[in-house]
């Protein structure tokens, strides 16, 4: 228990990124649902780390870095579409976003 | 011993702060916790030896995103509060619970095999100096393409959040473009 | 700490041209836009295609290579060029040649307006290429969200409510599909200490599988993921409400290229799990093709706007050709490809109809852009477009001999062969239940008379062009005479499969 | 030779043909002269290859051209003029070309002039074509041609429900025993190979005698249909809906005994299976009885002598049955002139009448129709056997020929029917022309017909007199050479005379009674009233036994109901409906599941997720079934699995 | 030219029909009749270089299309398939030259022209491929025909005709496709031509499962029952022009598929199966027949009448000897130019009274006296009366079974009793009686456009009944190796037995055959 492995890092990135998809689907307010995804992101990124230390090889963490750049632009283009939106609407409600179902 | 204590308090504090981001319905309470989360996170990285990825983290992250975040909540004026009715709680909580336990049951059983072989091993100069080296020989290629992307994501950005947007010409006659035009 | 010192004849760099062009395309046209602002569309589009010409020729080459010496591995081995990748570009490429010209219209809409746009599109197709052109995750990771994220702008783009709608809606899901990505990528990386496919393959092989749970969880992140830019039930959703949302070129071209890119991915990834007799990956993938071929089809019957139906459609096309991926062999992988380069000339020709159709306002009575009562009665008032449109239905149909029968043909028969019967036949089950909507089109068009209404206000071929015409004209010729081009495709196809090792 | 048989068989075609160009036209007599005098043309042509025939004995025998041929199966129209069918031809030829000039006046007023007179050509030819064809499937031609000049003629009067309806009655219960036919006709190709009468038969005599029988019971079906017999008689006597020459050339000399011209010429088969034969006799026997007593009480004057053409058909077909076969094809030649003229006398009657066919509202017409009354006379006493007319000579040797054969019940049958023959056709003769006047009342001004339609009749009035004793002698010689040459001769004499004797004198008290209750002056139109009328037998009789009845209510109808139940039930609520059923099912399974894109957002990233979820967990249950495959293993096979 | 003229006579129309789109609407009608004129005499002058003696593909053209998975256009006729193409081009000529006045005639005209390419191509195509092509392509222009000119329910019997039959043929695709592989795994090339597939002998139970597929493509399109819902329907609503063609044409495309794929490709299955089917056929004939008489529209009496007669070519089909399977392929033709006739004599009654109800007639005969003969005389050559066209395909198929099951064919040969019933009561209710309704007084008789229509097949009807020789001699000689082939593939000794082996010794090509396992 004491002793901290792979394991310990890899539980956790799930449960973070379970915390992530709780998120994802409670969350009607775009921005914070946003906010979730960065939560999936970031949580891989733990158990990439870990495990690229456990290994003792960079790949992860090279794939930590590309993933955080991921994120970022994501959150450009997120916030793009959410001030279009916002502009229009005036409002940031996924629930107002159901023109189109069928 | 040290390493335990670390872990499992930052384990408790990321797990504490990205609950706390999900969960509230204050947005801001929501973006500090992030915020901090992502922090948490980097002492993770720190930990396990990743310098400059815990750099990188706390940069980006706390900076850079968390600007952007805290800008456009100014825009959208989310301090007030956002009312989450919730369709079918047992939903969410119980995909998420099962999706977790799933995962978390795999995991518990020892997962590294024998014959991996580190193929960009760790060696002895600094964590930065070496990631720079595998970034720009090995990755080299979806370093650039990644920053196509950021240039993407720049231009996207600009696009989508721009004047220019303000007016459709997908929603104008051509007659009220045309008329536009000449003034 | 040494030195690198690495010849740059090592490097191959010949095998980044196909993908460089195109983003040195979309950086000129920044900076012509820097320098000038306000020029026409027109030149821009010819721009474009300029530098889409260079990449086609630059793919040429790249296949001559490769039908010279084989796979080529370059930039430190990042870049795999394989059969594989040389066809899903040339479908990339030659898709986006077609769509591009696609906003010469003669009415103005919004996304025509900006430079930006087509230097965006350039880098999509940019990503798009590299997404396929590799069997480094990290590298398809990026190429795929370079080119999604551009592809969210584009759809935005079009500037109106509801593609606002369906952008945000898809770069949501987006966001989870990539996130799924990352975690699948995560757990292999965790089995086998790499991140390139051929070698999670190698080493997996090696270990014969012994943690085989763990693959299985990684299996289901990249199903999920794929999945979603599949369109596969149920990470489908998004499809529906994005084409509709977006316009009509943009819809055909999701339709396409992003999915052919997965496609390719998919094919990396799960050919060698089901060559090692996973029976997991099997069953589930089995049960995926067969729900979202059928229930995609279903719900295509019910639909009353005619991209929405087209966005099911594609969804279903999708799912048969998913089959191609279940079934695995050298004939279903190049029936994939034949497949989607005819369904690419059909799908080009529907939704350039659609799109020359388009009106700015909704006429009074018409819920959505494209409902099936504004082609009422086309035949009486514009025969030839009628005519055409319902040659593209017949094609997506599946009726012989326009383009999409080969590919149907070709997939079942690689079903058969491969020992999928059952499979085969409710491929071809699923194309009559199809036939029933593409009908529903035709009959519209051809039986009923025009509705009064609509006749002031809707003119079919408002929006068309020269250019138009010219692209609606290869798509048709392509549609109609698909049956001289099946055999050298299908030469092509196999013969730079089968030397891929697919 | 060849010439006169093409001559004698495309005659009546080319008249047919004719009067057909005119056939919408209004009447033309020439329409109705030129078809006679062709007929009259063919019957030249057949005495002609009679003479032939009768002279050298030899035959002849021509093949036109092929017809079909297949595989092993060669038909060609072949036609040949043998003893048999030279006979039939006469008979034929001569009553076509009595009647047709009698129809020139009978239909004189007759809008469907033209029309008629092209049908009853086109009748002729294909009756010729039945007799003279080498074959069977030309024979079936024929036969199914007569079908169809019997329907147009039996509906000839369109306009008139019963007419249309008697014509399909006829044409579909013709239907029924011409399946017997063409499965017969199956059953000697596939086992003789050939369809042709000479090669068949030759080689009959080594197939299995069960297969025979076969053969013989359905050739015999589809005589049933054209000879009326029972159970498939109903519609003969609805077919007296046609106009009367109809009647008396198709419904009494010549359709109607190709069902005995049939068994004839297939004698060969029927000899070697004599139960058939047997059956065929007690049939007959059964059918002249049962006829006889119908004709009894009927009041349709064409409706009585229908009855007896079928009893006497079944005279007929008692002696073929019984292996005679020379003898039934003397009776039809003799019946057939004798009937004729009785009808044509009917006819006759009918003019006078203005269509009346109730003779209890005729009588005492002797008076005034003394030409059409001898000539009836004459016929009904030939019918009813009187020596030394035509019937003494062809009917009692029928009876002379199951006494001798020791078919007692037969023969006992047989004479009781004569009894009644004699009975029924005086009872109309005295109710028509004979007792008071039950017609001036009514408002009838009868009137004889005429000249030349009594002149035409006449050639049939002298063969009925006289081609019993004359032509008895000859008749056997010529066509012996081709059926079995039995004589019949009871040995002891005293024996004969007291049969011969004994029947003449039992049919002239039939004669007597008739005379004695039809003639009395209270005779009186019936109504429904008297004792007699109610009494079970007359409703028996007057009924068809309810055989029409029968028919009617648990055949036809029931049929209809059927096809109604099968379309709106069978073929439209449950084929049909599960074709589209199907077709629902999967639209409403749509309908319903739509609702998944609900368009939420949020819905779309929780299927998202469930789709994950049930990835995972199906990857779970795999992932721990392999890993634990081992001890799964041990406990299903603990379990016993 | 002779050796392309299968190609022209298919794509003749085709490009004659694209040019048609520029010809004034008002000249259309005589561009038509001249086309279909031209295409007729092409077919004529095939029928006159046909050599008859010759029991194999005649005029055969070979190219290659897509060579890397065996799919070659390959055409070739022989006895079996030259009239039905003769007769559709025939159909064609006539239907267009009695065209009436309608709507947007010039679309129908071009889409006859386009309907007759894929009647062509179906018959003489040879490739199973290329079969399948024209095969489907046929639907398209009539579901055009049937939903733009048809009644009031028009689109739904459109669209099941299509959904219905393409369903049934994406089945037959599996089964074509079925097929192409075992022909390479026994190979080792694909090969989609038919006379490639002859010389393959497969195990009998592949056998049954592909002749299964292959039969529920055909059967919908015979239609067999229970698959033939869709003919009333499609025949009730469509216009004259669409009922004729459908019924002279397009369902002898089932039943021609039946001798040209089932029987040659798969004898011991057709032998497993005969029975089985022939009771099918026996319910067609008897069945429908009953639902004909039950009917109340003339036009649905003769659209059931003509699944009862199509139960009789199967049935002709499945004697599986000479005599039947000729039988059965007369009958095609037969039936084609006979319901062909009355599809067009409905069509008369119906231009002038735009209605279909018997009950609305009445007495006709005496109106329209020329029509009521006519009538009657496809009535009686439907119903088989010897010297008809009909009675010769009829008695040869009812006498082919014969050889297979007495029972059987006895109860089939009720289709001579049940179609009279229908028929003349149907014939009665219309013609017979008073003229009871005053519309119908004064209507008048058959005008020459029609006459044009209807003369010929009067002609044929008489003389193909008269001397079927010219017609059924060469049908003969192609089906005499047809079941000399199947006698030789058969592998059961019931399959042996019930085959005959034709002592002629026609020559086959024989090659060793690998068994496929």
């Amino acid at each position: 228990m004491m002793e901290i492995g792979l394991n310990h890092y890899l539980v956790l990135s799930t449960i973070l990124f379970a915390i992530g998809l709780v998120g994802i689907m409670r969350r009607k307010n775009l921005l914070m649902l946003f906010f979730a995804t960065e939560i999936l992101l970031n949580s891989v990124n733990v158990a990439f780390v870990a495990i690229s230390h456990f290994y003792g090889d960079l790949t992860g963490q090279m794939f930590a870095f590309f993933v955080i750049a991921i994120a970022a632009s994501e959150v450009a283009v997120g916030l793009g579409l959410l001030i279009l939106w916002h502009k229009r609407h005036n409002n940031i409600d996924l629930d107002s976003m159901s023109t189109m179902k069928g | 011993m040290f390493e335990a204590i670390a872990f499992y308090l930052f384990a408790f504090l990321t797990i504490a702060m990205f609950y706390i981001t999900v969960t509230t319905s204050q947005a801001l309470y929501a973006l500090t916790a992030l915020a901090a989360g992502m922090i948490f996170i980097s002492a993770f990285f720190f930990i396990l030896g990743a310098d400059f990825l815990g750099a990188v983290q706390i940069v980006v992250y706390s900076g850079a995103v968390m600007a952007l975040y805290a800008f456009g909540m100014m825009f959208f004026d989310t301090t007030r509060d956002v009312k989450e009715k919730q369709g079918n709680k047992y939903v969410v909580v119980g995909l998420s619970t099962i999706a977790a336990v799933l995962v978390v049951l795999i995991f518990m059983a020892p997962i590294i095999s024998e014959n991996i072989t580190a193929i960009y091993p760790v060696g002895d100069g600094g964590n930065t100096q070496e990631i720079g080296m595998v970034l720009f020989t090995k990755y080299l290629v979806p370093f650039e393409v990644a920053a196509v992307m950021l240039l993407v994501a720049m231009i996207s950005g600009i696009v989508l959040a721009g004047k220019k947007m303000d007016e459709s010409l997908t929603l104008q006659s051509e007659e009220e473009i045309n008329e536009k035009d000449n003034k | 700490m040494n030195p690198v010192d690495i010849s740059i004849e090592s490097l191959n760099l010949i095998t980044l041209a196909p993908m460089v062009i195109p983003i040195i395309g979309a950086l000129f046209i920044l900076i012509i836009d820097m320098f000038k602002g306000g020029l026409d569309k027109s030149l821009y589009v010819m721009l474009s295609l300029l530098f889409l010409f260079m990449d086609f020729g630059a793919l040429l080459n790249a296949a001559g290579l490769f039908s010279q010496s084989g796979t080529m591995m370059g930039v430190f081995d990042v870049m795999l060029i394989d059969g594989l990748a040389i066809i899903s570009q040339f479908i990339i490429v030659g898709a986006s040649i077609f769509f591009i010209p696609l906003v010469l219209t003669n009415k103005r809409f919004h996304e025509s307006s900006y430079p930006e746009y087509f230097a965006l599109f350039l880098f999509m197709i940019g990503g798009f290429q590299f997404m396929v052109a590799t069997d480094n995750l990290i590298l398809i990771f990026v190429g795929l969200e370079t080119a999604s994220l551009a592809l969210y702008t584009l759809i935005a783009m079009h500037n109106r409510n509801r593609s606002f709608e369906a952008a945000v809606k898809y770069f949501t899901m987006g966001a989870l599909a990539a996130g799924f990505f990352s975690f699948g990528s995560m757990i292999f990386y965790a089995l086998t200490g790499s991140i390139e496919i051929n070698q999670i393959a190698k080493v997996l092989e090696a270990d014969n599988y012994s943690n085989i749970g763990f693959v299985l969880v990684a299996v289901v992140f990249m199903l999920a993921s794929f999945g979603f830019k599949l369109s596969l039930i149920p990470f489908h959703t998004w499809a529906p409400d994005v084409y509709e949302g977006s316009s009509a070129p943009m819809a055909g071209y999701l339709s396409i290229v992003p999915k052919i890119a997965a496609f390719v991915v998919s094919m990396r990834l799960f050919e060698f799990l089901i060559h090692s007799n996973i029976v997991w990956v099997e069953i589930v993938l089995y049960i995926t093709v067969v729900i979202t071929m059928t229930m995609a089809n279903i719900w295509a019957l019910v639909q009353t706007d005619v991209k929405r139906m087209l966005a099911y459609s594609s969804i279903s096309h999708a799912g048969f050709v998913m089959a191609a991926i279940l079934i695995s062999t050298t004939q279903a992988n190049s029936a994939l490809f034949l497949y989607w380069i005819l369904f690419s000339f059909t799908n080009l020709g529907a939704f350039a109809m659609l799109w020359i159709s388009r009106q700015k306002y909704l006429p009074a009575g018409q819920s959505s852009d494209q409902n099936y009562e504004k082609f009422s009665g086309l035949v009486k008032t514009s025969p030839v477009a009628a005519s055409i449109m319902a040659l593209f239905m017949l094609s997506l149909a599946g009726l012989p001999p326009f383009a999409l029968f080969w590919g149907k043909m070709y997939m079942i028969s690689s079903a058969i062969t491969g020992g999928y019967t059952i499979l085969a036949l409710i491929m071809a089950l699923n194309s009559a239940i199809a036939g029933y909507y593409y009908l529903k089109l035709i009959v519209y068009m051809f039986m009923k008379e025009p509705s009064v209404a609509h006749e002031q206000s809707v003119n079919i071929s408002s929006n068309i062009t020269l250019s138009l015409k010219t692209i609606i004209g290869v798509a048709t010729i392509g549609t109609i005479f698909a049956f001289l081009a099946v055999n050298p495709i299908l030469e092509f196809v196999t013969a730079f499969v089968y030397k891929s090792g697919y | 030779m060849e010439k006169y048989l093409y001559i004698a068989l495309f005659a009546p075609l080319v008249g047919s043909l004719f009067a057909a160009l005119f056939g919408a036209s209004k009447k033309t007599l020439f329409a109705g002269i030129i078809p006679s005098f062709l007929i009259f043309v063919s019957f030249v042509a057949s005495s002609i290859l009679l003479v032939y025939v009768l002279k050298t004995g030899s035959i002849v025998h021509v093949e036109m051209m092929t017809w079909m041929a297949t595989g092993d199966l060669y038909i060609p129209f072949g036609f040949v003029v043998d003893q048999i069918s030279v006979t039939m031809m006469m008979v034929v030829t001569l009553v076509s070309t009595v009647v047709h000039v009698y129809a020139i006046g009978y239909m004189d007023h007759d809008k469907g002039f033209n029309r008629f007179f092209s049908y009853l050509s086109a009748f002729v030819f294909s009756m010729m074509i039945l007799v003279m064809s080498d074959n069977f499937a030309g024979l079936f031609i024929g036969w199914e041609g007569v079908g169809l000049c019997s329907w147009l003629l039996i509906g000839f009067w369109y306009h008139k429900e019963s007419a249309t309806w008697a014509a399909n009655e006829a044409f579909i219960m013709n239907r029924i025993a011409d399946l017997g036919m063409l499965i017969g006709i199956f059953l000697i190709y596939w086992h003789t190979g050939t369809l042709q009468y000479a090669e068949a038969f030759a080689a009959m005599p080594d197939l299995d005698p069960e297969i025979l029988t076969w053969m013989g019971i359905f050739l015999f079906i589809g005589a049933m249909g054209k000879s009326a017999q029972f159970p498939l008689h109903t519609w003969l006597a609805d077919a007296m809906e046609g106009p009367t020459p109809v009647s008396a050339l198709i419904h009494a000399a010549t359709m109607v005994t190709a069902g005995v011209y049939l068994v004839v010429r297939s004698n060969e088969l029927y000899a070697l299976i004599p139960h058939v034969g047997l059956f065929i006799a007690s049939l007959g026997a059964f059918v002249a009885i049962f006829a006889a007593t119908m004709a009894l009480v009927n009041r349709d004057i064409k409706r009585v002598i229908a009855y007896s053409t079928l009893s006497q058909l079944g005279y007929m077909f008692a002696a073929v049955g019984l292996g005679a076969y020379w003898v039934a094809l003397f009776h039809l030649m003799a019946h057939a002139f004798f009937k004729a003229l009785l009808f044509l006398g009917a006819g006759n009657v009918m003019h006078a009448m203005k269509d009346e066919l109730d003779p209890f509202k005729m009588g005492g017409l002797g008076k005034s129709m003394k030409g059409t009354m001898i000539l009836m006379t004459v016929a009904s006493v030939a019918l009813a056997g009187i020596f030394p007319l035509a019937g003494f000579f062809s009917k009692d040797l029928i009876l002379e020929v199951a006494f001798i054969d020791q078919h007692f019940i037969i023969y006992g049958v047989l004479l009781l029917t004569a009894g009644l023959t004699a009975f029924y056709s005086f009872r109309i003769i005295a109710l028509i022309f004979h007792g008071e006047d039950r017609h001036t009342s009514l408002g009838h001004h009868p009137h004889e017909a005429y000249k030349f339609m009594l002149w035409a009749m006449s050639p049939l009035l002298i063969l009925a007199v006289i081609s019993g004793f004359l032509f008895k002698g000859g008749f056997f010689e010529m066509v012996t050479q081709l059926l079995p040459a039995t004589e019949y001769h009871i040995e002891s004499v005293t024996t004969y005379w007291i049969i011969t004797i004994g029947t003449q004198i039992f049919v002239l008290i039939a004669i007597f009674f008739a005379y004695k209750k039809y003639m009395c002056k209270s005779i009186k139109v019936p109504d429904g009233t008297s004792a007699m009328e109610n009494s079970f037998k007359y409703k028996l009789l007057i009924n068809q036994y309810y055989i029409p009845h029968f028919y009617e209510e648990y055949l036809t109808k029931p049929y209809r109901k059927l096809s109604i139940i099968f379309w709106e039930k069978i073929d439209m609520k449950i084929v049909d409906a599960s074709v589209d059923g199907i077709a629902k099912a999967i639209y409403a399974t749509g309908e319903k599941t739509r609702g998944m894109q609900s368009g939420n957002l949020s819905t779309m990233l929780k299927w998202m997720v469930a789709g994950l979820v049930i990835l995972l967990s199906l990857a779970v249950v795999f992932g721990l079934a392999a890993r634990h495959s081992v001890e799964i293993g041990t406990i299903l096979s603990g379990l016993g699995v | 030219m002779v050796d392309h003229i299968l190609s022209i006579l298919i794509f003749f129309p085709a490009v004659a029909a694209v040019l048609g789109f520029a010809v004034h609407k008002d000249s259309i009608r005589a561009y038509g009749i001249f086309i279909a004129i031209i295409e007729f005499a092409l077919s004529l002058w095939l029928w006159f270089c046909f050599d008859s003696t010759v029991s194999g593909m005649q005029f055969m053209e070979h190219l290659p299309l897509v060579s890397s998975f065996g799919i070659n256009y390959i055409l070739g006729v022989d006895g079996i398939s030259l009239f039905i193409v003769i007769l559709a081009s025939f159909f064609t000529m006539i239907g267009i030259a009695s065209l009436g006045e309608m709507k947007d005639i010039k679309n129908m005209i071009i889409t006859l022209l386009f309907l007759q390419m894929t009647m062509v191509g179906v018959f003489v195509a040879l490739d199973a491929i290329v079969f399948y092509i024209f095969w489907e392509l046929s639907l398209v222009p009539m579901l055009y025909i049937i939903g733009a000119w048809g009644g009031p329910l028009r689109i739904y019997a459109s669209v099941k005709f299509f959904l219905y039959t393409f369903a049934g043929s994406l089945v037959m695709l599996v089964g074509i496709l079925f097929m192409a592989y075992f022909y390479y795994q026994a190979t080792g090339v694909w090969s989609f031509a038919i006379l490639d597939w002859y010389r393959l002998i497969l195990p009998e139970t592949f056998q049954l499962w592909l002749f299964v597929a292959f039969f529920i493509g055909f059967a919908i399109k015979v239609p067999m029952f229970p698959f033939h819902t869709w003919l009333p329907y499609a025949h009730g609503q469509a216009p004259t022009i669409g009922s004729v063609i459908l019924a002279a044409i397009l369902l002898k495309m089932g039943t021609y598929a039946f001798i040209r794929f089932s029987l040659p490709l798969f004898p011991d299955a057709s032998v497993f199966f005969m029975f089985p089917i022939a009771i099918l056929a026996i319910i067609m004939i008897i069945y429908t027949a009953m639902v004909a008489y039950g009917q109340k529209d003339i036009k649905q009496v003769v659209a059931y009448s003509s699944v009862s007669h199509m139960g009789v070519i199967i049935l002709g089909t499945f004697a599986l000897n000479v005599e039947g399977i000729t039988g059965s392929v007369f009958l095609m033709i037969a039936h084609g130019v006979v319901s062909g006739a009355l599809f067009f004599l409905v069509g008369v009654i119906y231009d002038r009274r735009k209605t279909k109800l018997m009950s609305e007639f009445g007495g006709l005969a005496s109106v329209m006296p020329i029509y009521a003969t006519v009538f009657g005389l496809m009535l009686m050559a439907s119903v088989g009366m010897p010297l008809t066209i009909n009675f010769v395909g009829e008695f040869l198929s009812l006498l082919g079974f014969y050889k297979q099951s007495h029972i059987l064919t006895i109860l089939a040969g009720t289709a001579i009793i049940v179609g009279a019933i229908y028929m003349l009561t149907a014939y009665k209710k219309m013609f017979f009686g008073e003229v009871t309704k005053k519309e119908n007084k004064n209507l008048p008789d058959l005008n020459k456009r029609e006459l044009v229509a209807l003369l010929p097949l009067v002609v044929i009807t008489l003389w193909l009944g008269i001397y079927p020789k010219p017609v059924l001699e060469p049908i003969n000689n192609s089906v005499e190796p047809l079941v000399q082939l199947m006698h030789d593939k058969a592998i059961s000794e019931e399959a042996k037995k019930r085959i005959p082996n034709l002592s002629k010794g026609v020559e086959i090509i024989k090659t060793p055959t690998q068994e496929v396992n």
